[in-house]
């Protein structure tokens, strides 16, 4: 039951990476790597669930003591946080990539950029 | 000592204080920057001078107070100390380089800039995984960040390009990561480093996921496309930041992940670095853009690193050492390089000659090619011999070879390169040199020779910056500015004091070959003095070649011994340079040196069993399996030298095109190395079997058919100096065959060859490059009738070609006595057959110089020439002084010799009391031949004068014509195809098949490069899938490491 | 060795008769031929007096210091081959200046002759002497291996490379001449004989009339003369040896007039039938035919 | 000097036409004009001309003067004493080097005495190939004046002492060519000539016989033709001259 997280978790991956790899779109290869990182965060969250316990916040009825019995493995979660801001500061710099790109070329085909080979 | 975290606040730090300043305060942000790097650089230099003292107590920075599993750790030991000096330094000088850019796009490139050297420390200095990602991304941010505002347009595509690669990696590293964490517990490198085997056994996947993605970073050959179109297009200097610190940051970040996966992943490392460096190598061959090749060359050495990193398991102690070299090598070489290419205005290779009137820049562009390619005094040579030794001890003989074959391929673009600098015909406009941009290059320069003197220090094999020779080569750098005479002077006046110096250690044999190299030299030198001008860039050439063969002979282990031999190819390989068109023969010189060199590596290597100091002495106790190897490894890289038929095609290019006194140097002195090796070769290893063939047999074939054929090619050559380099060939097989003969006299006739060959050898080039000077060509059949314009040169080469013909009045005739007197001993006769053909065919080549430059129709142009300039002059008397005196009384020289051999060989020397030189066989006196033939020759003279003497003196067309009149001086000089019926009878033996050979080698590793760089097609997705197929390959491959296998 | 001031006057009066028999041999020699011609041919004394004719020529011209001494060089080739090599077995008068040097001072020294010779045509300017001196070197590298093999080869079978020594080996019955204990090496040494004789099958350097008589086209009076004299001693010193190496030496001077004679017969012999080769024939021929032999003399001694 | 002529034996005197066969005696004497200066256009390589040598220098090339020797023939004195100049001119007359250069109709008469029946090497007579080493200049009949000029070059490449011999009428007086437009009427204007054969082409036996006479003026010592040639050269060179229009050679071709 609880790999269902996971299971999601790399079926998006999967799905971005092949929109990235065949759209020959520069936002749509854009938007494919975003659906790629939110699978990867899911991932990673997915990974630090353990059946049968709650959300790792101490408050009263949590208390720090049986914390460690009682809560999910809190970490994978903390780590989530700065992948997701990561995530978010590639994105933005694709984008302006794209903006750059779109104003030079006038095209946001991917192939036209090639005159750097060989 | 400042914390080490002082680096990462400081830069993140002043990167947010830009922010607050005002936009138009460029100058004083860009002050702030520098202000910063150059603190962040001075703390990591301290750590660096802290820990080098004591190197046992790396620090372990705790965050967050508390112990791993819970908080990042950081660890500041000498290798990372190191590790920060460098990516420090080159972000400073990279900034500094570019100031006026940096003022244009503003502060915020600035900051951008501090991000990327703060996330370069942060990968070095990071114990934690996830920390590991995080400066990774910030590395992939800020790099993307500075080529998008570098407003460069081709430099956009490669930056998405770049971001797409990066995005893969991170979804890889992230997955990895999380799924080791999962299975470890702790995101730290030492932690799981103490389970490894644990983590391999249950989820080696999540190990390779983030092996896979470390990897990948480095940029490995087939993956890499995305990579090179970065260094293409980017700005210099953040290309050399790129190249040299983040290489070196990823690097030790997969060194440090691959403590985690155990030593049995070490092999995946290995195969996928020296399949980049030989790929990578092979690629650069056909590029044309500097900065791509630049790109290549960098992706290459990083490969060889990770490859070494692969090889850390039997590289123990020393691992730190050689990576380390070739690394701040590769660092240094590179940095340099790209800031080098800041200056330039094009992009392409010939836009170089740009540099060609900036000897200072030329100097900076040659140290870093040389630390590149790990040249002798700078520290990859050291890391070099070391790898190539401990990988012989542990048996890898297949990786040693990829290795050499790889960096074979990288000295031949680089070299290429160089080339093309210096002789390229169209010439670019002077490059222009900002105080700024200068600065930084010599500061790399700089760092260079001081990182050569560290290794040096560092070695366990003596600094070779401490070699007296060397150093006095070198002193010649800074002397450039005075006029060529005295530099003359002081060079002439160096080798011979170091001669006096040396005098008392040398043995017979080395006293030999000393005399010819140290005074022999500074005679040819003389011939120096006819130039005019400054000359810059011969003396330090011509005295690291000097330096080379003098350290070379007096070589006691096998390392001085490889040293000299490196030091002399790369001086003679400039002096060769100089000639005007001598560039494509250079080429082909500094392969084949380098290529023999390599050759000769790898047999020590092989005979040291993998201990790097092994004196020259225990070549006798080799094991007995690989010691014909060894014995065929070292003879042929010493035959390279000695241009033995089969790798003798870059000798006659050389010579000829060479300057009129380097000719001479070239064949008189640097083919004696090769002798000298192979002297050494088989006195310490004498006769050897391989699959019941005595390999000496071999040599003797070789000699016997070097002999041959280069008579035979020498006499259909039209200009002069290429015959005169055929004929050295030939000189030198004569010289290889009495060696091979392995008896009392074949040694003592191949010491003669030694002596007379370098005599009269140069005596000849001097005076057919004075006759070239003056007549302005070295086609022979342009020449005609000099003799009475140049009579000192004719007089040089009748008895020149009197001597090398071995016509008994004069000391030729010596060295043919004695090795008849060798053959008769030697128990297989059959190449005698080829040896007394090649004996007479001397004479067809000979005469045919002679009679085509100095006898027969003088042409108009020459009616008013002057003899050949008076320092060309002098040394050929002087020759011909000594060939009279070696006719007369050869025991001065060959008496001790002969003493020297017999401890070799006992039997049947000579003995040499009186005038007669009696062998067990025969008896010679060259005195009493030399009055015979005076006397009867005096006597008929006296008499043809008496009968004869009112001869009308008459000029050139008064001859019987058939009662006609000649028609010009031209079509009655015969000397054009002077051979044309032997062409008839023996033309077919010479068929260049050995320079066909070779060209279709270097052809099929051109079109092959040609061919399969077009891999990288430019579209960025094709990029990213070649990326996805790597991973997978490479999953594939090591799946036996996986199950363990 | 040492050196007694008597060999200089022995050795004249070698050279003295050498001389003399040599003229005689060669108009001998060429009688002989014109009498296969059924000519009467020319009388015994012509050399003698052409030579003086050409001493007593008035005029003469010079291209040179080169070309001046070209035939000094050749003069000296000759009588220096003839006065290093013993010419009779036994006798001290006549053992010559033979302590110089072993067989192959004499060996090289032939080519001393030659070198200086091609010099000489050299500096005469004319293209005839050039071409001439091209095809003699180049058919004198391939007549010259047979030779040496031939010499090493007996030097092998002797253990040694001084004349005298090989001589004496051979003296006794004529059964131990060379000829008969090493037919291979004999051959070969013959057929090389031929190439270096000057006589038609391999005379492609002089070739009178064709380029008009090669090398020595310039030369003529007192130059002449001298080249002369050479053409006298020359052939004698090299026959002389042949003779030592292969024929066992001369007892006595009869002997010696002898053995001269037919050694030099078979060059005559070979050279009255046989048309001219051009050089690539002759230099394949010996290659063919005069190494193998050669070859098989030295594997087998 | 009386110069001998020598009857063909085979006609018997008889029936010759009463020709005076001694032509008026042709006395050398002092050149009489100089020489009419040169009045053809000189082929191109012999012409005058600047050539640029390596480094730039102007070299005057200059061809008559700087390819060939222009010193004039001198007359060369016999040996010191007369017992040596004897024995020298027995030397030359037994050994009689002939130039192989066959300038006539009468060269085909030559060719047997080279064969078995004739056998001219009994008399020490040879055929040389090159000028330098013969004595003997044999002009076999008639003399165009383009073979004249061939002639004088290799007759003065020829060293002294050296003899010429006349077969024939046609260089006696002209021959049946009297009236022709191109050959010259009396060799001895233009070459010092020693003996004369007559016969229109004198048969081998002939040849000999005026070989032998030929020896026998040598042996005296009469045979002094290269002198004489030395002596009025001036005049030779002025007759030559006159006949032969394009005269593009140095005056003495060593």
């Amino acid at each position: 039951m609880e790999h269902i997280a996971l299971a999601t978790g790399f079926l998006l991956i999967l799905i971005g990476l092949y929109g990235a790899l065949t759209q020959r779109d520069i936002l749509r290869m854009i938007v494919a790597f975003t659906i790629a990182n939110t699978g990867v965060n899911l991932v990673l969250v997915a990974v630090g669930y353990i059946r049968g316990r709650s959300a790792p916040i101490i408050n009263d009825n949590l208390p720090a003591a049986e914390a460690t019995a009682r809560m999910i493995d809190p970490l994978p979660q903390a780590l989530v946080l700065t992948a997701i801001v990561i995530g978010v500061g590639i994105t933005a710099l694709m984008l302006a990539y794209a903006y750059k790109l779109y104003i030079l070329r006038g095209s946001l085909d991917i192939s036209k950029i090639k005159e750097l080979k060989w | 000592m400042v914390d080490a975290l002082a680096i990462i606040y400081l830069t993140l730090g002043t990167a947010f204080l830009l922010g607050l300043l005002r936009d138009e305060w460029r100058i004083l942000a860009y002050g702030i920057t520098l202000l910063s790097l150059a603190m962040v650089s001075g703390i990591a230099s301290t750590w660096v001078w802290h820990l080098a003292d004591n190197p046992a107590e790396s620090v372990e920075i705790m965050t967050a107070g508390a112990s791993p599993p819970f908080a990042i750790n950081l660890r500041m030991g000498l290798a990372e100390a190191a590790a920060l000096m460098l990516a420090t330094l080159t972000g400073l000088a990279s900034t500094i380089f570019l100031k006026d850019t940096l003022l244009r796009l503003g502060r915020r490139a600035m900051a951008v800039l501090l991000v990327f050297i703060m996330a370069i420390c942060g990968i070095i200095l990071t114990r934690d995984i996830f920390n590991l990602f995080v400066f990774f991304e910030l590395v992939v941010i800020a790099t993307a960040g500075l080529v998008l505002l570098s407003h460069n347009e081709r430099s956009l595509g490669a930056g998405f390009k770049y971001l797409m690669a990066s995005q893969v990696v991170s979804i890889l590293l992230l997955v990895g990561i999380i799924f080791n964490y999962h299975v470890s517990g702790s995101l730290n490198i030492d932690d799981m480093a103490g389970m490894s085997d644990m983590l391999i056994q249950t989820t080696p996947l999540a190990f390779f996921l983030l092996f896979i993605a470390l990897i990948v970073e480095l940029k490995p050959f087939p993956a890499n496309g995305w990579a090179l179109d970065i260094y293409e297009s980017a700005h210099p200097a953040f290309s050399a930041i790129l190249s040299a610190a983040a290489g070196t940051a990823s690097l030790f970040a997969v060194d440090k992940v691959l403590a985690i996966g155990g030593d049995s992943w070490l092999p995946v490392a290995t195969g996928i670095g020296v399949l980049s460096f030989i790929g990578a190598n092979l690629f650069a061959l056909a590029q044309t853009s500097d900065r791509r090749l630049l790109g290549y060359s960098s992706v290459a050495q990083i490969g060889l690193i990770l490859a070494i990193i692969g090889q850390r398991d039997i590289l123990g102690d020393s691992y730190w050492l050689i990576a380390g070299g070739v690394l701040l090598a590769h660092a240094v070489g590179k940095a340099g390089l790209f800031w080098l290419s800041g200056l330039i205005a094009e992009r392409e290779l010939t836009a170089w000659t740009a540099l060609r009137d900036r000897p200072l820049l030329l100097f900076a562009f040659i140290s870093f090619i040389a630390l590149l390619i790990g040249l002798p005094p700078f520290p990859g040579f050291y890391a070099k011999w070391e790898l190539i030794h401990l990988l012989a001890g542990a048996d890898r003989i297949a990786l040693i070879v990829l290795i050499l074959f790889g960096a074979l391929l990288e000295t031949a673009y680089l070299f290429r390169w160089f080339g093309l600098i210096l002789k390229h015909d169209e010439v670019a406009e002077k490059a222009p040199c900002p105080i700024q941009k200068v600065v930084v290059i010599y500061s790399a320069v700089v760092a260079a020779w001081s990182l050569a003197y560290l290794w040096g220090e560092l070695s366990v094999f003596g600094n070779l910056m401490h070699a007296i020779p060397l150093l006095f080569a070198l002193l010649f750098l800074p002397l450039e500015g005075l006029p060529a005479r005295i530099k003359n002077v002081l060079a002439i006046g160096g080798l011979v004091t170091w001669f006096i110096l040396q005098y008392p250690l040398y043995d017979p044999l080395q006293l030999i070959f000393g005399a010819i190299i140290l005074p022999g030299g500074a005679l040819i030198l003389l011939a120096s003095f006819h130039n005019q001008g400054r000359r810059i860039g011969f003396y330090p050439a011509a005295l690291w070649m000097f330096a080379g063969l003098s350290m070379l002979i007096v070589a006691e282990d096998s390392f001085t011994f490889f040293a000299a031999w490196e030091s002399l190819t790369i001086g003679s390989y400039f002096l060769i340079l100089r000639g005007k068109h001598s560039q494509p023969h250079a080429q082909s010189y500094i392969l084949f040196s380098l290529g023999g060199a390599f050759l000769m590596l790898l047999g020590f290597a092989l005979a040291s069993a993998g201990n790097p100091l092994f004196p020259l002495e225990s070549l006798t106790t080799v094991a007995e399996d690989v010691a014909p190897w060894v014995f065929i490894l070292l003879a042929l890289g010493m035959m390279t030298k000695t241009a033995a038929i089969g790798v003798h095609i870059w000798l006659p290019g050389a010579h000829a095109e060479a300057e009129t006194d380097v000719s001479p140097l070239l064949s008189g002195i640097l083919l004696k190395a090769g002798l000298f090796g192979l002297f050494i070769l088989l006195i310490y290893m004498g006769r050897q079997q391989l699959y019941g063939i005595d390999l000496t047999h071999v040599l003797l074939w070789v000699g016997a058919i070097s002999a041959l054929l280069g008579n035979l090619m020498a006499i259909y050559q039209e200009d002069a100096k290429r015959l005169l380099a055929y004929s050295s060939i030939a000189q030198m097989g004569y010289a290889l065959f009495g060696l091979a003969l392995m008896n009392h006299l074949g040694w003592l006739m191949a010491l003669m060859f030694v002596v007379n060959h370098y005599i009269y050898k140069s005596m000849l080039f001097l005076s057919v490059g004075g006759v070239a000077k003056r007549t302005g060509t070295k086609e022979m059949y342009r020449m005609g009738g000099l003799i009475t314009l140049m009579p000192l040169s004719f007089i040089a080469v009748l008895i020149g070609i009197i001597a090398v013909s071995g016509v008994p009045p004069l000391s030729g005739f010596g060295g043919r006595w004695i090795f008849y007197n060798a053959i008769m001993s030697a128990e297989y006769r059959l190449p005698m057959v080829i040896i007394f053909l090649a004996g007479p065919i001397a004479f067809l080549y000979l005469f045919r110089l002679i009679h085509t430059i100095f006898l027969g129709q003088l042409k108009d142009e020459h009616r008013k020439l002057k003899e050949a300039p008076f320092w060309i002059i002098l040394p050929q008397m002087i020759y011909v002084a000594c060939l009279m005196v070696f006719a007369l009384a050869p025991g001065l020289a060959l008496r001790h010799v002969d003493a020297y051999i017999d401890n070799f060989f006992p039997r049947n020397g000579l003995n040499w009391e009186g005038l007669t030189i009696t062998s067990t066989y025969g008896y010679w006196s060259p005195v009493s031949i030399m009055i015979v033939v005076g006397v009867i020759f005096a006597t008929l003279f006296a008499w043809l004068v008496f009968v004869n003497r009112r001869a009308q003196k008459v000029k050139q067309f008064n001859i019987v014509f058939a009662a006609e009149r000649p028609y010009r001086p031209e079509t009655t000089h015969f000397a054009w195809n002077f051979f044309a019926p032997y062409r008839k009878a023996l033309g077919f033996m010479t068929q260049p098949l050995v320079t066909r050979f070779w060209a279709t080698v270097a052809e099929s590793l051109h079109t092959s490069a040609e061919l399969f760089r077009r891999l990288y097609t430019g579209d960025g997705q094709t990029y990213a899938i070649q990326l996805l197929g790597f991973v997978v390959a490479v999953y594939l491959l090591s799946s036996g490491v996986f199950y363990g296998v | 060795m040492g050196f007694e001031w008597i060999k200089i006057p022995y050795s004249l009066l070698t050279l003295f008769i050498v001389v003399n028999y040599g003229l005689l041999l060669n108009a001998l020699i060429a009688k002989i031929a014109a009498r296969v011609g059924r000519r009467h041919g020319i009388p015994i004394w012509q050399n003698y007096v052409d030579m003086i004719k050409n001493y007593g020529l008035r005029t003469s011209i010079t291209h040179g210091v080169m070309f001046y001494m070209g035939p000094v060089f050749r003069l000296s080739g000759g009588v220096g081959l003839l006065l290093f090599v013993p010419t009779i077995y036994g006798s001290v008068m006549f053992s010559n200046l033979s302590f110089a040097g072993d067989l192959i001072l004499a060996l090289y020294f032939v080519f001393f002759g030659t070198l200086g010779m091609a010099l000489g045509a050299g500096e005469s300017g004319h293209p005839y002497a050039a071409i001439g001196v091209s095809r003699g070197l180049a058919q004198v590298t391939a007549a010259e291996l047979p030779f040496a093999l031939a010499v090493f080869a007996v030097a092998l079978q002797y253990e040694t490379l001084s004349v005298t020594e090989i001589v004496a080996a051979q003296q006794g019955s004529y059964l131990n001449w060379t000829l008969f204990t090493n037919p291979f090496a004999v051959a070969a040494a013959m057929l090389s004989f031929l190439g270096s004789m000057m006589r038609p099958p391999f005379d492609v350097v002089l070739a009178p009339q064709e380029i008009p008589i090669g090398p020595p086209t310039e030369y003529h009076s007192s130059y002449l003369a001298l080249m002369q004299t050479n053409r006298a001693i020359f052939p004698i010193a090299k026959m002389v040896v042949y003779m030592n190496l292969f024929f066992g030496g001369a007892v006595s001077w009869p002997i010696f007039f002898v053995k001269i004679f037919l050694i030099y017969m078979v060059s005559v012999l070979v050279g009255v039938v046989f048309p001219r080769f051009h050089v690539e024939h002759s230099v394949r021929w010996f290659l063919i035919w005069a190494v193998p032999l050669g070859v098989i003399a030295v594997a087998i001694v | 000097m009386d110069k001998k002529t020598h009857k063909d034996p085979a006609k018997t005197s008889a029936e010759l036409p009463s020709v005076d066969l001694n032509p008026p005696e042709v006395q050398p004497q002092k050149p009489p004009a100089p020489p009419a200066e040169r009045t053809i256009e000189l082929p191109e390589e012999l012409r005058k001309r600047t050539v640029k040598g390596p480094g730039g220098v102007e070299i005057e090339v200059e061809p008559l003067r700087d390819y060939y020797c222009e010193a004039p023939p001198t007359v060369m004195p016999a040996a010191y004493s007369k017992i040596v100049e004897d024995l020298f001119n027995w030397a030359r007359a037994e050994s009689i080097w002939i130039l192989g250069f066959g300038t006539g109709c009468g060269a085909i008469e030559m060719r047997p005495l080279m064969t078995p029946r004739y056998d001219a090497y009994r008399y020490g007579i040879q055929w040389r190939p090159t000028p330098r080493q013969a004595n003997l200049f044999v002009i076999s009949g008639y003399l165009s004046v383009k073979t004249l000029k061939r002639a004088i070059r290799s007759y003065e490449q020829m060293q002294n002492p050296k003899y010429v011999v006349g077969l024939g009428s046609c260089t006696i007086n002209g021959g049946m060519y009297w009236d022709s437009y191109n050959t010259i009427k009396r060799l001895d204007e233009y070459l010092p000539v020693d003996l004369y054969i007559t016969g229109c082409m004198p048969r081998p036996e002939a040849l000999l016989a005026g070989f032998m006479d030929l020896k026998r003026m040598i042996r005296a010592g009469e045979a002094e033709g290269a002198n004489k040639y030395a002596e009025y050269f001036d005049w030779y060179k002025a007759n030559q001259k006159r006949v032969i229009k394009d005269w593009d050679m140095p005056d003495y071709s060593w």
